[in-house]
Order: C-alpha cells, then structure tokens, then sequence
C-alpha cells in the first residue's frame, strides 16, 4: 500500500445522512423462495424495445438493451427477436422435424427422439442481417445502442450437430444446397449451402442452459455460426437436401444488398466483424473528468476476435484494448479500455479485428463500396460524440 | 461425432408420406402444383383478400408495395419490388402460398394462388392482363431483374 | 455417403398418422413480441425445486434441476438459492457498500458509483458448502440429480475487481482479513483472507449479462472464485479489513467438517473437483439398448478440469470423455461420452480430474477420510445403476 | 487494472460514521457493546421469543437445537450445539445480534442479548445461572470445544 497517491475523483463527496439509514430489509424476513426467477423491479426499465414495423402485429422486431447489459451472455429473456407472422405456440409433441429430397433415407425425427443423440455445446452470437441498418441514414440516428445495434445477441447454444442426422438420412452425391423451413405462421423458408450445414451447423434444443425460448424457435432452431439470422431458422420442421437453392423471397426481395452498379449482393450469409461500445454510449451523460473503463464487445462470423482497438480522437490515434476471457469464436468478445475523460470534446469510435485479418471499415469507406441503398449486412465503426458536458451522442466522423 | 454414435431413431418415411410435407418450389418450377389463374381472376382476390394492406394498386400501404414504379435498381432511392428487383416469378407464388395473408397464412389454394401471381406480375407489366399462370408457364416468366444478383458466400 | 451401414436404432418406428397433423400455428398470427421472454409453457416443469428446512420460510434452499439443463450456463431464474432469512428487496439507491478497518481510508460506495469502476468479467460456479450432503447417508438417495447435487450452477458474473477497491481504500501492512457481511435479514458475515480477495474476488453487479437477480444478491454480490457458496456474500454491504477473523456463526458452528478424530476442519473454503452424470440419471428411463450420448458437467475450486473419465462397468474401466470447449477455471465444464448399452444392468460412474492433479475421489475413500459427520464438502464419486429395463438409480458402488 | 485506473469514487468516512456500520465482534470481544445480563433474565425472554422454535429447554423444534446433548463430537451421531461444538462465547451474541429472532431481526437490545447468550451459555451448564455477561465477561468465557478445530484453507 505505498503506491503513489493519486488524485481522488472530483465525485468523491462527504457522506450524507441518507449513507446511514437503517434499511427495513435488515428487519424483516425477507421475500420467498421461487421456482423460477425473474429481474428485480428496479431494472423493470431492462428490456427489449419493441419496434420495426408492426403492422400488422406479428411482424417486426424487438432490440437488446445492449446498452444496460455486460459480459458476453444475452439473458434469453432479453434475446432479439424478428419474427415475420408472431411466435408459434408450438407442442413440443406434436412437432417434427423432416428431412428428404437427396438423401438415400428420408427421415422424420420426434423432438424426444432429438434429445436422446449427441450434442454439443458451443457459444455464439446471432445478427440480423438487417441490424444497424440506420448507419445508412444521411444523418446518424440518435437512439441508445440497443435501439440502433440490438439486433445482435449472444447465448450458448446447444444441439444435436446436423451433419449427424444428415449422415443418417445418408446425403447423396449430387446435393449441395438445403432449403431449411420453420413452422412459423410464415413456413419461412432459406436456402443454404450443404458444405457449411455439414461443417457446424448444430440442431438447437438448449439456448443459455435451458431448452429454447419460444421467441427463439422453440422445440427446435437452425444454428448456422456465424451467419445472418435469418439462416438460423427458427421453429425447424423441414430440412429438404437438393442441388439448388430454391429462390426464396428472404433470400432475394431480401437480405440482398443492391449495390451502386445496380447488381445486388446475393447469399450474402456470413456477418463481417464489427464492435460497439456501450459505455459510453449514446444517451449517457460522463459525471465530470475521470477515468472511465470504455466497455464493448465486438463479434465476427469469420472465426475469433483478434483485436480491438479504441480510438478517443475520432480515429487519429488508436490503442489496443483488453479482451475478456474467453474469445471464442463467432461468439462476442467483450473488450475494455481505460480512457481518462479530461472535459473536452471526444469522439470515441471501436475497431475490430478477425482471425482472417479482416478489419472493420469506417462508415465512408462501408459505403465507397456499397453505397446507401444495401440495407442489410451494415457493420462499420461507429462514433460516439462526448461534448464538454459529458453528454454522448451517435455521430459521424 | 460420427453416425455409428449414433441412436438412428430417424423415422423413414414413404415417398408418399414426404409428397405431404415436400411445398418447395424452384425457380424451374419443379415443386408447382397443379391448377391455373390469370391476372384478371386475381385482381378480385387482391381487392378482397390484400388490398387493405398492400394499397389497391399494390402501391404499399401499411405493408409493402408489391408494383414497381419507374425507378430501376441504380436510381437514388431505387425501389425493391417484384418487377425491379425480384429474380425468379416463382419465388411469388411460393411466399404468397407460405406467408400471405398473415391472418390465415395456407388458406388461398393453388388455382386462386396461380391467379394473384398472375396478377402481381401483370400489374408489374411482366405479363399480359389474360396470360394465364400455371406450373408450366409461371417458371417461364423473364424477370426484368433476372440478373441482377451476384452470389457472394455460396456459387449457385 | 458411402459409409458402412449401422443398424438403425430399435426405436426407428414407422410413420404414424399424427405425423402429418397439420398443426394450428402454421395458419395463424402467432405470439406477440415480448419485453422479457419466459420459457415455454410446455417446459413448465423446469423449476428450481424448493426445499431443505423451512421452518420459518426464508431459511432453506431451492435446487438447480441440472437434470433438465444443458451447457454449462445455468439460466439466472434457474440458479440454486440458500437464503437463511428470505430474499431481501433491496433498493439500490439506498445500499451503500463499506470498507473500513485496517484502511488508509475508509469509504462509502453507492451501487450507482460502482458501476462506473472497470469491470471484468468471468464466468464461475457457485456451489454450496452443503451440497450433495446426502451423499453422506448409510443409504443411497432415490432423488433427481438436480434434487440432490442442484446447489451448484454456472454463471458469467461481472463487476469490479475487488482490489481495485481495497487499493482506494488503501490496506494497511498488518492487515490480513477481511470479514463481509450482507443486507439480509441476517446480516450474514464471514471472514475471508485477504489475499484470496485481493487475488481474484469480484465485486460483482451482473450475472449473465444482466444485473444480478434479488435472489442471487441485488444489488451487489461478493464473488470469490471456487470458494464455498457462503463466502460469496450476497447483497454486499460491508468489507472489514482486519488482522483476525471474528469467528462467526457460519464459519465455526456450520460449514466445518468435523472429522472421526472429534477435530473438525475449519475455513475450508476451495471447493474440490467433481462431476456429475446429468444424462443417465437417477430417474431417467433408457428405452432398449442402443447408443447413448452419456452427459454431464465438472468443476473444480481449484482451477480448469483437465480430465473427466467415465465408467460403465462401475470403476473397473474407464475411458476419458470428450469436453466442450470452452473449459474456463472454476467453471462447469461439460463433458460427453459415447456409451452402447447392451440392456445389461450397468453402472455408471464419472471421475473428474483438475490442473493441479487432484483426482475425485470414490466415496468410500473419502468417508474413510471424512467420516460421515462432516455434513459439509461432499464431492465423492456419484454412481448411477441402470438396470435390465433401463431404470437408472442412485447406488453406492 | 490498477488503481490509478479507477475513479475514486467512495465517500471518505469518518471515525464516527463508520462507528454507526461497524458490528463485527471478535473472539477477544472487541466490538462488543456495553450492557450486560444474566442466564436468569434470559430465561424469561428466551421462553417468549425464542422457545416456539427451539423448544422449551433449548432441545429443538422446528428450528435446531441450541443445547448439547451429552454427546461429544466423537460420539457416533454427534451433537453439533453450542455446548459441544461452538469454539467461541462472542459468536453466540454476535449471530443473535444479527438473526434472531428471524421475524424481527436486530430487534433486541443489548441487555437482551447478553441475557440470551447468558442463557443459551448456562443450559449448555457452561457458566452458572447468576454469572453477568457484558463485554469483559464474555469473551473469558471458555467453550468446551475451543480447541476442536483445525484451519485447513487459511491460517488464523
Ligand atoms: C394484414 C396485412 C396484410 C395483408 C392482408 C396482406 N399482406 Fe402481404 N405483406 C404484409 C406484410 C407485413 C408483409 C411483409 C412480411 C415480412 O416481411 O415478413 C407482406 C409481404 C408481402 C409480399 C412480399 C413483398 C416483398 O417485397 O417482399 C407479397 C408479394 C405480398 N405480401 C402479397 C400479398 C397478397 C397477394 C396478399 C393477399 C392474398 C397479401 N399480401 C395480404 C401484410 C399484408
Ligand atoms: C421462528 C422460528 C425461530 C425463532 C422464534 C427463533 N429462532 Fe433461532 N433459529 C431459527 C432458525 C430457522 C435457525 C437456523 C437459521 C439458519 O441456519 O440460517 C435458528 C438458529 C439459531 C441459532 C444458531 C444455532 C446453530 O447451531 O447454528 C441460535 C443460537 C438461535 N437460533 C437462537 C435463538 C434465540 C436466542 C431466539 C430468540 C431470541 C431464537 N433463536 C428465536 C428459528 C427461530
Ligand atoms: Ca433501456
Ligand atoms: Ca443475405
Ligand atoms: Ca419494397
Ligand atoms: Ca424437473
Ligand atoms: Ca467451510
Ligand atoms: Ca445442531
Ligand atoms: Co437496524
Ligand atoms: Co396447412
């Protein structure tokens, strides 16, 4: 305890009276056991923001409050969800899980049935194709990080690997795509590469623990690590192996980004790397000059957060930060900075790395090569204004 | 993790029992049922049955448009619709069949199916008011928008 | 496709007519979007069970159904809980957390300025002193493992490096514990060394991603990695930093082991490595021989788990199993086995081995060591019988 | 992370104030408050507040019991009470202080408190009936199992 003393944070005031009552709590048997927990009532304001368009209900989104958030775990509760027609109320009973077309053994498979194979276990994030589409906006959209960013969770996802049942169903020579469908009020339905189902696609029955959520394709969801949400279909029922795709409408009216040239990107499936800080984010206020720890995650459908670098000078300088353990791959990586606030204007912008040496571009550059009418797949570093009031907002730079 | 660790409790199942579940269509119209519809039969559905999401032109109202206006896929703000953007005819009979309308997703059958397809793609001036939709002319239809797309993550 | 051909699973039956059932929700809106999602209404039954004596309410225990669970998350509303007085409701504007005694400065937190202190964040087990304490019984058992091993879950904890603040409060030469009390109606204390806390202890504020459930230590928990579930004080209110422990209730008249000698071991804190088979187990039915994916979690107080072997012939043989990655220390980590039952009566058994060497012991070896008076740090060998009709019980083997 | 990385945010504390937060009470009784009572007076309080609970000569009831059979800890089903267990007098005061009785917590008051622990000392015929407890007292009291105990992850 002989370190050099330094200066105390101007916050640092006396005690007040208040710093002493004697709470009731100490005086009273307290509230009961519960079979199944839920959040204090003074975080009832944690929640995800339900939005998009809803008309009618059924269709939208609803965000994480990335923002009020740490680690690198998204509780299920606060999971994103996009659905096109509502959630199923699914029987776990009455639903099964098909598998034909290109197969020697077209199969039907029970969800008791599921639960009896092999799985395994793997943590990852899941991003909309669609999330953080506002950067394309002329003028940054001020709204909390959740509300702009929150299309993107993270959970440990468990599951049966799908090349297993695709072994038992036997593949044919000739296939190499599969078109997955739910048993949503929609049939929704995509197509996907036979070679990347193969490799690590995981049959989901587990999401953080516990079986999935509803909201989360409840009995059974498509796990496709790394790629757009939208492949990770939920409420699984039918899996048809074929020799091509099949021309689905979320697979060409959307998640397709139209470019400048006027020819659109097409199986754009995997989410680049991209980062985020959320504190401090937009909508935040800094309580005067002092050190404050810059927290973020950053995420890539490639493989493992390498780096992650932070900039306090809108991109003139940049330091790296410190990760958390574990980086994992195609899985959030949370980093962290110490970055002392002198008072003066700011602009704070986070950049990451992947294992494949991709980095994340700025905005300009994002669009140089896209231009503005791509909608989906928008991952660029994103700027954080902090003016002389501590007062953070969403702005380009 | 190898097949021979394994259960196996896969159900087989009988060509028959798959045809039950098998609704895929492709952009060569393999997976189309039978029946047939033309523009003019579907315009009456779309009034009745879409109209007052979709605008009464398929101008977008609440929900989408469904009819291109003049803006080609390199305007400022290009407009994303059947007849700029859509690559394939038959992806609109598959989503119509899955997803639409939302409050009885399943309930049109293949004839009135056929017949606003017809209708979409006439009112996007691809075809003609009487050309008639079926599982033989539908994957025929030349999207002005055919190629359009590049694959990027996976080659066709 | 041109592998040999397995013979198919006895149960592989031939499609019935309630296969094709076309069911409801594929033809109409489905659920709403959701502030905070819950689990299914199918998964009802997945519940802490609530138990231990409870007389009066708030003091007992409700147990994790690990049985149900899979990963090495424990989702938060599923997480074990042993409160002596009940959960208090604590408003975090009025909690203060305090470090006085052998400090250059004593100092007074409010939980709004804790949360603006670097953070880390890492996932850990919590496991109770006294779980598993039926295994001490001259007779096996008959509960579920979550009924009888459930006061242990997994969590990804985040908060503030303790240390950081005992360096501002500065800690005086001749300190060496700290005695930690919380805002129960018990005000619960023990007394802690002070260079485990300084070495790795968390000031922690959120558990899986989101802030700390009530019943798991609102606002504020003192996490210490490994160490019994007591010594991880929840709703933290005081740190005293002192040169002796005080000797409280539960740490001299609970969470000791007396031993045959008639001494009885005292802050035994490290909880020891151990494994538990999830799937067979106790309750479970195997239906006819076939290949089974034999599931469950380790752990050790100590550090990483290097090794989980697994019999099935009741310790006669073993074979190592396969573990998920990632494995992190003081964390569940899960591991899986191959297993062809024959439908021969079997026992299984599985035996956990951590970095520092420390193998699992069977439990005659640790009775012969412990007696079986101790009550608390049972981690012997669990052995689980399956019979000819595939019943699976608990067994001394 | 350092603490040159930290805000330094906690509230200087004075003497007095932490004195309203410090309850910790140790073996050599520092920390005990002043006040003081007898095995008798506690008797009185004990059978109103505590005797529902812990039965009426401190045997157990629904909550454990508080008084030593004769068993000593090498007994086959050994006692684990205050008598044959507890290595040290303070704790009694120090857990009562703090958790009894669980429907109204720190609501006795020091003389109170000395008298039950006075009480729960005497049944456990540790000290006599009319022995005073108060702060000095206390602490010089010596518990049958004081050396029963050996620390295993930490040194005293
Ligand atoms: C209650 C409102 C509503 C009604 C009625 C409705 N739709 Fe829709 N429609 C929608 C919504 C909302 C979407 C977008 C759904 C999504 O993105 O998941 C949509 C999407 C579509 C699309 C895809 C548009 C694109 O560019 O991707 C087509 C085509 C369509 N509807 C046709 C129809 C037809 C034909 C009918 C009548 C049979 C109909 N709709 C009735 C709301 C409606
Ligand atoms: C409503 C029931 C109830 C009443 C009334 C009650 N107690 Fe208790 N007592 C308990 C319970 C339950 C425990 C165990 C609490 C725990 O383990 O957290 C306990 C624990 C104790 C212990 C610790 C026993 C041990 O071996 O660790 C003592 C000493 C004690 N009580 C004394 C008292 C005294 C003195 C009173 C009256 C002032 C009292 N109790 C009133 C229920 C009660
Ligand atoms: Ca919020
Ligand atoms: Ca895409
Ligand atoms: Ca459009
Ligand atoms: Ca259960
Ligand atoms: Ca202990
Ligand atoms: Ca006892
Ligand atoms: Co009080
Ligand atoms: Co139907």
């Amino acid at each position: 305890a002989a370190t050099a003393e330094p200066a105390r944070g101007d916050a640092a005031k006396p005690a007040q009276a208040e710093d002493f009552a004697d709470p009731a709590w100490l005086h009273r048997t307290g509230g009961a056991f519960t079979s199944y927990g839920t959040p204090s009532k003074y975080e009832k304001y944690v929640v995800r923001n339900i939005g998009g368009n809803r008309e009618p209900a059924g269709d939208g989104v609803s965000w994480t409050p990335l923002e009020d958030l740490e680690g690198i775990v998204t509780p299920s509760g606060l999971h994103f969800e996009r659905h096109h027609n509502g959630v199923p109320d699914i029987d776990p009973k009455q639903h099964r899980l098909v598998i034909h077309g290109r197969v020697r053994r077209e199969l039907m498979f029970t969800i008791e049935n599921l639960l009896r194979y092999p799985m395994r276990s793997q943590f990852l994030f899941i991003e909309c194709g669609g999330n953080s589409n506002a950067g394309w906006h002329e003028e940054p959209i001020q709204r909390s990080v959740g509300s702009f960013h929150g299309l993107v969770s993270c959970s440990e996802w468990t599951g049966v690997p799908l090349s297993i049942l695709l072994d038992e169903a036997g593949v044919d020579e000739g296939a190499s795509w599969v078109i997955a469908e739910g048993a949503d009020a929609n049939l929704l339905n995509v197509s996907l590469p036979l070679s990347k189902l193969m490799d690590d696609a995981i049959v989901g029955l587990y999401q953080n623990g516990e079986r999935l959520r509803p909201e989360n394709g409840y009995p059974v969801r498509l796990i496709v690590p790394g790629w757009e949400g939208i492949t990770n279909v939920k409420w699984l029922r039918r899996l048809h192996v074929t020799d091509q795709p099949s021309m689905t409408r979320n697979e060409t009216a959307k998640y397709t980004e139209l470019l400048p040239s006027g020819i659109a990107r097409m199986f754009t499936f995997v989410m680049d790397a991209k980062s985020l800080i959320t504190s401090p984010s937009h909508g935040q206020t800094l309580e005067g000059p002092n050190v404050y720890q810059i927290r973020g995650f950053a995420w890539s459908g490639r493989g493992k957060i390498v780096k992650v670098e932070v900039s306090a000078d809108a991109g003139k300088s940049w330091a790296d930060a410190l990760l958390d353990e574990p980086v994992m791959t195609r899985c959030f990586t949370r980093f962290r900075m110490p970055w002392h606030w002198s008072g003066q204007p700011a602009i704070l912008k986070s950049r990451a790395t992947d294992e494949t040496g991709y980095v994340q571009p700025e905005r300009d550059v994002l669009i140089k090569e896209r231009g503005r009418n791509g909608y989906f797949h928008y991952n660029a570093i994103v700027s954080w204004a902090v003016d002389e009031d501590g007062a953070v907002t969403h702005v380009y730079a | 993790q190898s097949r021979a660790q394994a259960p196996q409790l896969g159900t087989p199942m009988s060509k028959a029992d798959v045809a039950k579940w098998d609704i895929t269509v492709f952009p060569d119209g393999r997976g189309l049922p039978s029946g047939h519809g033309t523009a003019k039969e579907g315009r009456a559905i779309y009034v009745q049955k879409c109209a007052s999401c979709h605008g009464d032109q398929g101008q977008g109202a609440t929900a989408e448009d469904l009819v291109s206006g003049p803006m080609p896929p390199t305007a400022g703000h290009p407009n994303k619709a059947i007849g700029s953007y859509w690559p394939y005819a038959t992806t609109i009979f598959d989503y119509l069949r899955r997803a639409m309308p939302p409050s009885a997703p399943g309930s049109l059958s293949s004839d009135e199916l056929y017949a606003l397809t017809a209708y979409l793609l006439a009112a996007n001036k691809i075809i003609s008011e009487s050309d008639e939709m079926d599982a033989l002319s539908l994957p025929k239809v030349e999207m002005p928008n055919r190629n359009g797309f590049v694959p990027i993550d996976a080659k066709k």
